[in-house]
């Protein structure tokens, strides 16, 4: 185990406790495993709250702030949190103006969301819900859990957020966050397995010379292991298999996202490559975002997710964000 | 006769099976998932021991209700609320009895796993808990060592299905070839009955 | 190899691509290797240059841009850049004012950026230096090549930069800078080692039940290797090393840093152990950055930085900076 | 007598030698410093090879400027700066005669360890390339056999050593035990003497 760790079954407890040490302006409950915006909830506004395994980050505890999420709800390493957390959460940032849960479309998130909507309307919070579904890795929707929720994550929280920091009332912050995911898609390649503090050893087995087309972020293998490609090969691969699902006719964000362990100087490489290989389909960027954001722990690889903007898109993406991993405007 | 006290060994058992065999769920689960369904059972039904140990229910029904609630409320991921409303709906088919049949058990049982297939909506064939569960409940009218039998054949017969539910099925045809970590923790869920039973 | 690369000797090249399409906002000249703010030369303002081995991305070139870094030089991969490429950087970022070349304290690195002193001042550019030497796992100084520069070196950059920003002139800045350097020290560790593209294998042999302490950001090994620590301990270790060496009278800024493959979810938990070391230990925390900001390429582990504040550093620090890797205020 | 023929069959050798070892070099680079010596000289000198073809210098102390002055531009890192000097140094000292003899060029050589030595501050004993240069340019007085097995003795008896200077002084006692890399190419750089001479 190559861990910086003290064990496993405090890691996230851990990760917490330095969160709050490192931004006094969250509001950091270790023992319930919530992180709320210090200032919530903001009178008026609709809450933005989204959670999901740890082990992905800076989603979603670090996308906590002014501009993004009221609150989030980290579960154990790869596992989706309890309804508990999320209906805390909810009651934590509610200011009358209801909350709208972003959940990644995973079996486990959604049943979890799901109670936890039915706890928090118990308790007169009014709870939309919108289901992050990107990965276009995942094919026969129907005879699957369906498309994972992956890169486009961080476009709806970031979206959302910031039209409910406008003041947007609730269905039209939901409304938002559901065309940011319906105009997104992602597909991701894994250069190494992942070892999760639990299990001390990579959950798959990939030989140095190979590596997996279309993974997800949990450290599950891909749909298809192929010999080394180049990063110009990957780029091609991704961003076709992007395009194949989403055919844009405005430019779009663009997320050159690592899993965790790629370094960003090869991170930037394969951002060329992404834009590359988007000029040659004729596909104009309108703005990139390059780096480590929806991780897999230790995990080598990246994945690419593209969202056709439209004005109102754009204009909540430049909006101002001030949060521990993103941040501008402000 | 079952009484709570039969219902809390079940409980017991179960807890010593899922501590004993969590690194092999968790194995299972690496090889078609995330790696995590042996320690997610653990933290649940170590918590549910403990409120168990803390205010013993009195009746059959109190019994899974009360681990129902815990596995929901610690355990997170698929497993979680799917565990937990199976011992939930079957608890609360059991009623306030202080005693039940074992006939009576397969029925809760059997109304659990409706409850878990339409939450989740899986249907047996899907490689998931309920591949274990619902040949595991229809075998317990006849004895618990009939049960604990189908659920281990439900469990091993996972193995060559194609996932259609959960993170496996996202593996598609390479889901093939492994056994379900669901349909694996369901056959010591029934195979605690039978030592319950002891 | 697991590498998101084309070929290892683009790898530079590759990644100026992608940062160029990635920050329309960034003047960056592939060919001659030099990352310049796109407003450069600000009238007035001194310029502040800094340039290294490539590798340790996001320094220096994702801190380029408002309140930090007038221009970046980026080297091969661990391989000091050339003096062509700083005096370049030099005459590009001169308003008048002059510009401080900040360099980290490694043979390569000093030689080159001496010679292209001379070459800038050859061409009228007046040009000041300061020597970042934070890393207190060199000892004897004397009968070494001295101490290292390693996260320091952000500190240094933010700080000056802020200074140049405010117009102070080319002897405040290189006099704040030098104040920065001297009042932080640095100690990393390695929980594996790094590959490099052109050596293609890692740089040691670390044994998965092993750590290096003591470590630099290229690949080397540290002075010891001992049997895996906890976070609680490496924290010790690490904090404890630092502060042997600096006794703050002052709250601290703090860097708490990973080398490039440690996931933000252990660099947390780390964050938590160091705080309560400092805690123990009676130093206050006025700031604290935690994220992979002065890598390794691939390496596991991480660093602590600490910088002895005072008002004018804290009102640096705070002051608004806008660049790839680094933004707030504004 | 040599005359820039030699020189640049010189030059020639010792791209060809530095190609052929790049990977060693880099190995004994990783082992103590950051594993780029080899191919930080393969960049060099393959910049300095088409320097040379582009417009031939006719003198000796010509040859040795251009290519010292393409190490400065296209190396980085410690070993472009000292051997881009080394060369510039040597050349300087070699004026603008056509031809020079050996003793001349030992004597030149002898400027350039003289500039490398004061610009990286290392002494004799202190396990970098000065190690290997300095007995070799006394050797060469006598022939180029002799200058060539002399710097491969002087890289070898680097091995004990503890460095302090460059990357390797970091490791302290743990730099004992390995040759140092820049050592093993100044050895090079010397038997392509040997080589052009034949
Ligand atoms: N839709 C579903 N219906 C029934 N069982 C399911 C469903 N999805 C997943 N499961 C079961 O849950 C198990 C995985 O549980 P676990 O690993 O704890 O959760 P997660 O997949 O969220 O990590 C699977 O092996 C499968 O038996
Ligand atoms: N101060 C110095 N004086 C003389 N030679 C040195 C000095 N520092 C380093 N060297 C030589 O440079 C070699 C390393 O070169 P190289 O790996 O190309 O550069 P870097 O150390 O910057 O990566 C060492 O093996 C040593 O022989
Ligand atoms: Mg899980
Ligand atoms: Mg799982
Ligand atoms: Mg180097
Ligand atoms: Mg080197």
């Amino acid at each position: 185990m190559r861990m910086l760790i003290n064990v496993p079954e405090t890691v996230v407890a851990d990760g917490l406790r330095g969160l709050a040490a490192a931004h006094p302006d969250l509001n950091v409950d270790v023992e319930n495993r919530v992180v709320v915006r210090g200032d919530a909830p903001v009178a008026g506004k609709v809450g933005v709250v989204s959670g999901g395994g740890s082990g992905h980050e800076p989603l979603h505890g670090g996308f906590v702030g002014f501009g993004m999420l009221s609150a989030a709800c980290p579960g154990e390493v790869f596992t989706s949190p309890v309804p508990d957390q999320m209906a805390r959460a909810a009651a934590a940032v509610d200011s009358g103006a209801g909350v709208l849960f972003v959940v990644k479309n995973y079996t486990g998130d959604v049943l979890n969301f799901d109670m936890a909507q039915e706890l928090a309307q118990d308790e007169g919070v009014q709870v939309a819900k919108v289901l992050v579904n990107d990965d276009v890795a995942v094919q026969d929707s129907l005879y699957t859990a369906g498309r994972r929720g992956t890169g486009a994550t961080l476009f709806v929280e970031k979206i959302a957020g910031a039209a409910a920091e406008e003041g947007a009332p609730l269905e039209r912050v939901e409304a938002i966050a559901r065309r940011v995911n319906e105009r997104s898609r992602s597909f991701g390649v894994a250069l190494s397995a992942v070892t999760t503090p639990a299990k001390g050893s990579p959950t798959f087995d990939l030989p140095s010379g190979e590596l997996e087309l279309g993974i997800g972020i949990h450290g599950e293998p891909g749909r298809e292991r192929r010999p080394m490609m180049t990063s110009r090969e990957i780029a091609d691969f991704a961003v076709d298999a992007v395009l194949e699902d989403l055919q844009p006719s405005s430019p779009v964000l663009a997320l050159v996202n690592g899993m965790g362990a790629t370094p960003l100087l090869e991170l930037y490489g394969f951002n060329a490559e992404v834009h590359r290989v988007l000029a040659e389909r004729g596909v104009p960027v309108a703005r990139t975002l390059v780096g480590n954001y929806v991780t897999s722990l230790d995990m080598a690889g990246c994945s690419v997710t593209l969202c056709e903007a439209d004005e109102e898109i754009l204009r909540l993406w430049d909006a101002p964000v001030e949060t521990p991993a993103l941040r501008w405007g402000r | 006769m079952l009484d709570a006290d039969f219902f809390l060994r079940w409980m017991n058992a179960l807890t010593e099976a899922v501590n004993r065999e969590a690194g092999r769920l968790t194995e299972l689960d690496a090889a078609i998932g995330d790696a995590d369904h042996g320690t997610n059972l653990q933290r649940g039904f170590t918590a549910a021991k403990a409120a168990l140990e803390k205010d013993a229910p009195d009746t059959p029904g109190a019994v899974l209700m009360l681990t129902g609630r815990q596995l929901i409320s610690t355990v997170g991921g698929a497993s979680g609320p799917l565990y937990g409303t199976l011992l939930r709906r079957a608890g609360k088919a059991l009623g306030d009895e202080a005693e039940v049949s074992r006939e009576q058990l397969a029925e809760a049982l059997r109304a659990g796993i409706a409850a878990v297939a339409q939450l989740g909506g899986a249907k047996p064939g899907d490689k998931t808990m309920l591949d274990a569960l619902e040949p595991a409940a229809a075998a317990l009218d006849e004895s618990f060592t009939a049960a604990r039998e189908a659920a281990e054949e439900g469990a091993a017969a996972t193995v060559p299905m194609l996932a259609r539910k959960g993170r496996a099925s996202y593996l598609g045809e390479r889901s093939i070839g492994h056994q379900d970590p669901g349909a694996t923790s369901s056959a010591l869920l029934i195979g605690a009955l039978e030592e319950a039973a002891r």
